[in-house]
């Protein structure tokens, strides 16, 4: 029974998110809308306002700095959490 | 403890210096190619898991003992939170920052090469230690 | 240098986190971290008077334009919002100061304090940051750490709990990152603000995939914070954790992601256009169904942190049913219920790790007579559940009294009988602990009575809190009409 | 010097937490609190006798949260009689409780119990009523379940729910109010400027929700059975709980919505009170009817009790000047008149501890004063002319009447013969049965419960005769109504 | 239905997200759980980084400076997906720790049996 409604549950979510897909942009067109001036102010000043040539580095550690940030932070307290978890 | 294998340990020593040149390599190539902080550190902890999983833990230990990762992931993490801090402020601030030269240098990518490094280790030495925990089942 | 603060607090406990596993002693952590704490309390109170001097702050983070880096957002309810959870935090960790040892093992309290500033930054970020995908890199932090501070003690149901937790909280970022994944292909902003401006042109293109967005931040955001069906992980969770920790996820941590659902809701989309789709209804139906089923399950609880942890529930009742009315002023009492409810039941946490200290026993029919061995505790205590069940003045009652009114405003007076129904609910379980603590005498035979000067030392902390929590409700006009 | 009004309220709550603080030994704690009711009784009175309208914000929180204090005549006289009677009721109690233990704690509650039942009659507005409303019932809570028995303590949760259930009735019936008038505050003749043309529905609903709200404190028939049953109270407690305190706040809350909040006017336009009448016509009757078949002599009153609240509430939805009058009065005199009653059975609860009717017998020669009393006050209850019992229904029908309303007076009439059938067998059995006067040696209780007693006695008789002073206070409040 | 054929990204992820989640419901082994979990994560980076994707273009690495910004595609879903790609790393190893935990008391990966295990206490 348990299955039989999970089965139903997963079926109706990807139908929902189908629905959804649906209604998006056809993804790889160049007019979509996430290829709006922000994608392209980053390609364009990336490389001389941080000098790194590879631009995603340079979006996430200059940009986007404070998500790499966090992002050390998960690292670091997952490290914590998991040393919590098997000291005694 | 059942003995390893001979190949595995041959094949290791040539292997487990290359893969962590490689990884030291994408660490500091970050900003230039593909790569970075994360994989390059990911890469560099895997080498230090192989050489626990060929030669025993105590060979690892030999190198670098079990206290110096564990502050290697403390002052790593702080200079890079403190780097990164400084970086903001320079940014709002234009506080002198670190030379952001003619695109292609390894030293030109302002803060990117020493958060890079800092983050790289950061994420080898947490994998690592991660890794022996859960071999060893406890801390 | 004072619009920074946002910025500083969280940096500041997040190196200050990162700087104890170096620190050894246990005494100088506590400290530091009281001290931290405090700082990070003052520097909120100059922020909120800053924010109400000149208005909405600003804080773009990364190169200078808000375009490219990440933007901090601290309008009155941020501002507020920072003040009242660093004041709960401090008061939780003055608790904690004293009381501590008892509950966890003497190795892990550095990690303690570790895990609840890297909680209380969290929270402070997710309530500050105007970006998207920062808000749910800050929710993973607050997630796991909070599972952490579930994991102090070494017992097995508490490793039960947080592997619900976790695997529950997994699916719900998973819902809100794919929420994002859609709104970031129909917008191609992460800014919130930014989103709104492009959303409020074009959504009627793409009004299957707004609805979508609604119902996953809705279902995401839910299961992180509780709402009714999806609560099941929440009751072993709050109940398993030490005394301060449980207080702290229970006063703060499902809250953040409630007012996330709000800024997702009000200000990433507006009420204009919120109003057209069918998920307010639903989220009115989640909360009247909380504040009815939360009350009914705590009726029957056994265990008293059990108890309290469901009558969270049915508070988050209240909270979705002010989103849920979509209207200003709802979403103003809903803020406000946070912020009284943080207060009222992070006393009602402490309290009751007193009691269960006391009387070294979870069950509630233990507590009889206990107001004859600590009535200062179980004063507190009732004025807490005074609140809870809505007596003037309180701020139970003023988000009741606000709740109502603003039903009847939008046209719904039905739902009346729902809050005073679930009001009436409270009063079934929260008084006979009253009652029979200071009326009955079982658990009286041969007990010496203890002395209350130390009580009164460490009751310092619960007394400040429900202080407040008075003060919330005088100034309650004050607050609401900065919302 | 308007802060002055404020004083009576928080005397006896600041003396009771005193009690709490200083835990007094038998003595002093006895000087305390008679020194507070009568100083209180001073104070009150002073209140009473200004002349000019005074009122006082405490804390005005916000719109609707404001703490406002404003005596009028109505209020002055409940106040008044509020207060005279917890003098009486102190003695009485001093003398009843003896010296079993936790006393500080009964006496803390005691006194604040007055305090707040002040509050409820000089507050100015319905939040300020409904504040003190609820504090009322948390109060009076510990001293109904003073005893600590499981009985006790049922009873106590019987009354603490159906007080929070009534509780949240007139919350409803304030929010919706509120919603429609941003205003509180009592005004004479209501606070609604224009007759709800457009909505007479909804102002029924507020009125029936307010109603019954506070008609489950007055023991409105369908909610009265907290009343007998909170009978587990000692004797001074369930005399001012059913004389004074609790049932007559209900009954004062009701005038004040009625005639202060929503205005008859728009009742009757509504035309809400007819059902209501019909549930307090079916109350006198049944509190009567109910009454005669208890043995227990606590439980007899109490449902008489439930009667004569009925009484009272004819005047509150029968809108004529002397319907209005008479139920006023019946406020006053009841209060007293029950009081009394109570007192007798609980002296001899007390000193013969005999509860029951058929036990009595010949209890009237053993105590003939306090029985003479209980006879008095009985009088004084069926309304035998001139008794004041007979002055307020007196009234009352004259109330129905005025209404060509004619099943009010026959109703009283047929009560007034059921108030006879259950009060009459108590004095009978008592002078009349048992073994013969001459050898049954006299054993009055001692003066502490024996005067209060007889000149509360001695207060009803003369109120019958000289009910003036009042009826004149009473018309000048009424005046502003009608 | 031409929708399949010009978002098969999408569509792509979106089965797989299903195929992760009924992973989750349907096994009480933790381990698969997990799995499962990982692989909601994954398609939602596939997702995510099929967003940034444009018809014929390169990846935002400059190798030559010459070239323009309209050579290279979106490069803010890669640089969101690094970071997603780290947490849920983070939390599969968090997740790995309780059930070596979890297996060390009760000697079962069985969320189910564990569940039903009730406590003394």
């Amino acid at each position: 029974m348990r299955k039989i409604s999970a089965v139903l549950i997963t079926i109706l979510l990807i139908v929902v998110l189908l629905i959804g897909v649906e209604d998006l942009p056809e993804s790889g067109k160049i007019s979509n809308p996430t290829n709006n001036i922000l994608s392209l102010t980053y390609l364009e000043k990336t490389v001389k306002e941080t000098g790194s040539l590879n631009i995603v580095t340079g979006i996430i550690l200059d940009y986007r700095a404070l998500d790499t940030l966090m992002e050390a932070t998960v690292i670091f307290s997952g490290f914590i959490v998991i040393t919590l978890l098997f000291k005694n | 403890m059942i003995e390893k294998d001979m190949i595995l340990k041959q094949i290791g020593k040539i292997i487990i210096p290359l893969v962590q040149l490689f990884g030291i390599y994408i660490i500091i190539n970050g900003h230039l190619s593909p790569g970075g902080g994360f994989s390059g550190g990911a890469v560099l902890g895997t080498s230090f898991i192989i050489m626990n999983l060929i030669y025993g833990e105590k060979f690892v230990e030999k190198f670098i003992s079990k206290k110096f990762f564990y502050k290697l992931i403390g002052f790593s993490i702080i200079f890079y939170a403190f780097v990164k801090a400084y970086s903001f402020l320079s940014d709002i601030y234009n506080l002198p920052h670190p030379i952001v030269g003619e695109p292609g240098n390894v030293f030109s990518g302002g803060f990117i090469l020493y958060l890079n490094i800092a983050l790289g280790i950061l994420v080898a030495s947490v994998f690592y230690i991660i890794f022996s925990i859960f071999i060893k089942k406890e801390v | 240098m004072i619009e920074l603060i946002p910025f500083i607090n969280i940096l500041f406990l997040i190196i200050f986190s990162f700087t104890i596993i170096i620190i050894k002693k246990d005494k100088i952590v506590k400290f530091m971290s009281l001290i931290s704490n405090l700082a990070v309390f003052i520097l909120s109170i100059f922020l909120l008077i800053q924010v109400l001097d000149n208005g909405t702050l600003l804080l773009n983070l990364g190169k200078s334009s808000s375009l490219l880096g990440i933007q901090f957002y601290v309008g009155p309810m941020e501002a507020v919002l920072s003040v009242v959870f660093t004041f709960v935090m401090l008061m939780i960790l003055w608790f904690s100061y004293s009381s501590i040892e008892n509950e966890i093992s003497k190795s892990r309290i550095s990690f303690f304090y570790i895990l609840i500033n890297l909680l209380l930054a969290s929270l402070l970020g997710v309530i500050y940051s105007n970006d998207l995908f920062n808000s749910y890199v800050f929710i993973e932090v607050s997630t796991l750490s909070a599972c952490g501070l579930i994991i102090l003690k070494d017992k097995k149901e508490n490793i039960k709990a947080t592997i619900k937790y976790l695997i529950m909280s997994t699916i719900g970022s998973g819902l809100v990152l794919m929420a994002i994944a859609y709104v970031y292909s129909i917008t191609g902003h992460l800014n919130i603000s930014s989103i709104n401006e492009v959303i409020i042109s074009s959504y009627q293109n793409h009004n299957n995939a707004v609805l979508i967005i609604l119902g996953l931040f809705t279902v995401g955001l839910g299961i992180k914070s509780a709402v009714f069906p999806l609560h099941s992980w929440l009751p072993d969770a709050h109940s398993s954790a030490p005394t301060p920790a449980s207080a702290a996820l229970s006063a703060l941590v499902i809250k953040v992601y409630v007012f996330m659902l709000i800024k997702v809701l009000f200000r990433m989309f507006s009420y204009e256009i919120i109003n057209d789709f069918i998920i307010m209804d639903i989220i009115l139906l989640l909360g009247s169904m909380g504040m009815i089923f939360g009350s009914i399950m705590a009726i029957f609880q056994k265990e008293l942190k059990r108890m309290v942890a469901y009558s969270s529930v049915a508070q988050m009742g209240y909270i979705v049913f002010g989103i849920g009315l979509g209207t200003v002023s709802g979403t103003a009492i809903a803020v406000y219920h946070i912020i009284g409810h943080a207060v009222t039941k992070s006393s009602l946490f402490l309290i009751s790790g007193l009691f269960i200290e006391k009387t070294s026993s979870k069950k509630i029919e233990d507590l009889k007579g206990i107001g004859k061995e600590m009535p200062i505790t179980l004063g507190l205590f009732t004025i807490g559940a005074f609140s809870m069940v809505g007596i003037p003045i309180l701020p139970g009652f003023i988000s009741k009294w606000y709740l109502s009114l603003t039903c009847i405003e939008v046209g719904r007076v039905p739902l009346i009988l729902i809050i005073l129904a679930s009001s009436l609910l409270n009063v079934l379980y929260y008084f006979p602990i009253i009652i029979n603590g200071y009326f009955g005498n079982e658990n009286l035979e041969g007990k010496i009575y203890k002395s209350k000067k130390i009580e009164l030392k460490r009751l310092m902390p619960v007394f400040l809190l429900v202080i407040a929590m008075i003060l919330i409700g005088a100034f309650s006009s004050r607050l609401i009409d900065l919302f | 010097m308007d802060i002055f009004i404020l004083i009576p309220v928080l005397l006896p709550i600041i003396a009771g937490f005193s009690l709490l603080v200083f835990k007094p030994n038998y003595n002093k704690r006895n000087l305390i609190v008679i020194s507070t009711t009568i100083i209180n009784l001073i104070f009150v009175l002073f209140v009473v006798i200004l002349k000019k309208d005074t009122s006082f914000h405490i804390v005005r929180i916000n719109e609707f949260l404001d703490l406002y204090f404003m005596p009028d005549n109505v209020g002055k006289i409940f106040a008044a009689l509020v207060s005279t009677l917890w003098v009486f009721t102190v003695f009485y109690a001093i003398d009843y409780m003896g010296k079993n233990s936790n006393l500080n704690k009964f006496f803390m509650f005691f006194l604040i119990t007055e305090g707040i039942t002040i509050g409820i009659a000089l507050s100015g507005n319905l939040i300020t009523l409904y504040l003190f409303y609820e504090l009322l019932t948390l109060s009076t809570f510990p001293l109904v379940i003073e005893k600590g028995s499981e009985k006790a303590l049922q009873a106590g949760k019987k009354y603490l729910i159906y007080s929070f259930f009534g509780a949240t009735m007139v919350l409803f019936g304030i929010i919706l109010l509120f919603s429609q008038t941003q205003n509180l505050s009592f005004i004479p003749g209501g606070v609604i400027e224009s007759m709800p043309i457009s909505n007479p529905e909804f102002y029924l609903l507020i009125y029936l929700l307010l109603f019954l709200g506070f008609g489950v404190k007055a023991a409105l028939v369908p909610f009265h059975s907290w009343l007998p049953s909170a009978m587990v109270a000692p004797t001074p407690v369930s005399s001012l709980l059913h004389a004074v305190a609790v049932v007559k706040s209900g009954i004062f809350a009701l005038g004040r919505m009625t005639y202060y909040i929503l205005g008859w006017e728009v009742i009757e336009y509504t035309g809400g009170n007819d059902y209501m009448l019909i549930l307090v016509l079916i109350t006198i009757l049944m509190g009567s009817f109910l009454a005669i078949h208890q043995e227990n002599l606590k439980k007899r009153l109490a449902y008489s009790t439930i009667s004569q609240l009925g009484y009272i509430m004819l005047g509150l939805v029968i809108f004529e000047n002397s319907s209005y009058l008479g139920g006023f009065l019946h406020m006053i005199f009841h209060a007293t008149i029950k009081i009394t009653l109570f007192f007798c059975v609980g002296a001899i609860m007390h000193y013969e501890n005999k509860t029951e009717l058929h036990e009595i017998e010949g209890i009237g020669k053993k105590m003939p004063k306090t029985m003479l009393s209980f006879t008095v006050a009985s009088i004084c209850l069926i309304g035998i002319p001139p008794m004041n019992g007979f002055v307020s229904k007196w009234f009352l029908a004259i109330g129905g009447l005025e209404k060509n309303n004619y099943i009010v007076p026959i109703i009283l009439l047929l009560s007034a013969l059921l108030t006879a059938a259950y009060l009459i067998p108590i004095i009978t059995t008592a002078f009349f049965k048992g073994k013969p006067a001459h050898d049954v040696k006299v054993s009055e209780p001692n003066n502490f419960m024996l005067i209060p007693i007889i000149v509360l006695a001695a207060v009803n008789v003369i109120l019958g005769f000289f009910p003036n002073a009042i009826i004149t206070m009473i018309q000048i409040a009424a005046s502003k109504l009608f | 239905m031409e929708f399949i054929i010009e978002n098969y990204y999408e569509v792509g992820a979106v089965i797989l997200f299903g195929v992760g989640f009924v992973t989750l419901m349907l096994h009480s082994n933790l381990i698969k759980k997990i799995i499962g979990i990982n692989i909601m994560d994954t398609a939602i980076f596939l997702f995510f980084i099929s967003k940034g994707y444009i018809l014929g273009k390169e990846a935002p690495i400059v190798t030559e400076l010459s070239k323009t910004a309209d050579n290279y595609i979106n490069p803010v879903p890669s640089a969101l997906m690094l970071t997603g790609i780290v947490v849920a790393v983070t939390t599969t190893a968090f997740a790995l720790g309780l059930t070596i935990k979890l297996y060390k008391h009760y000697n079962t990966v069985d969320l189910e049996e564990i569940l039903k295990i009730r406590e003394e206490s």
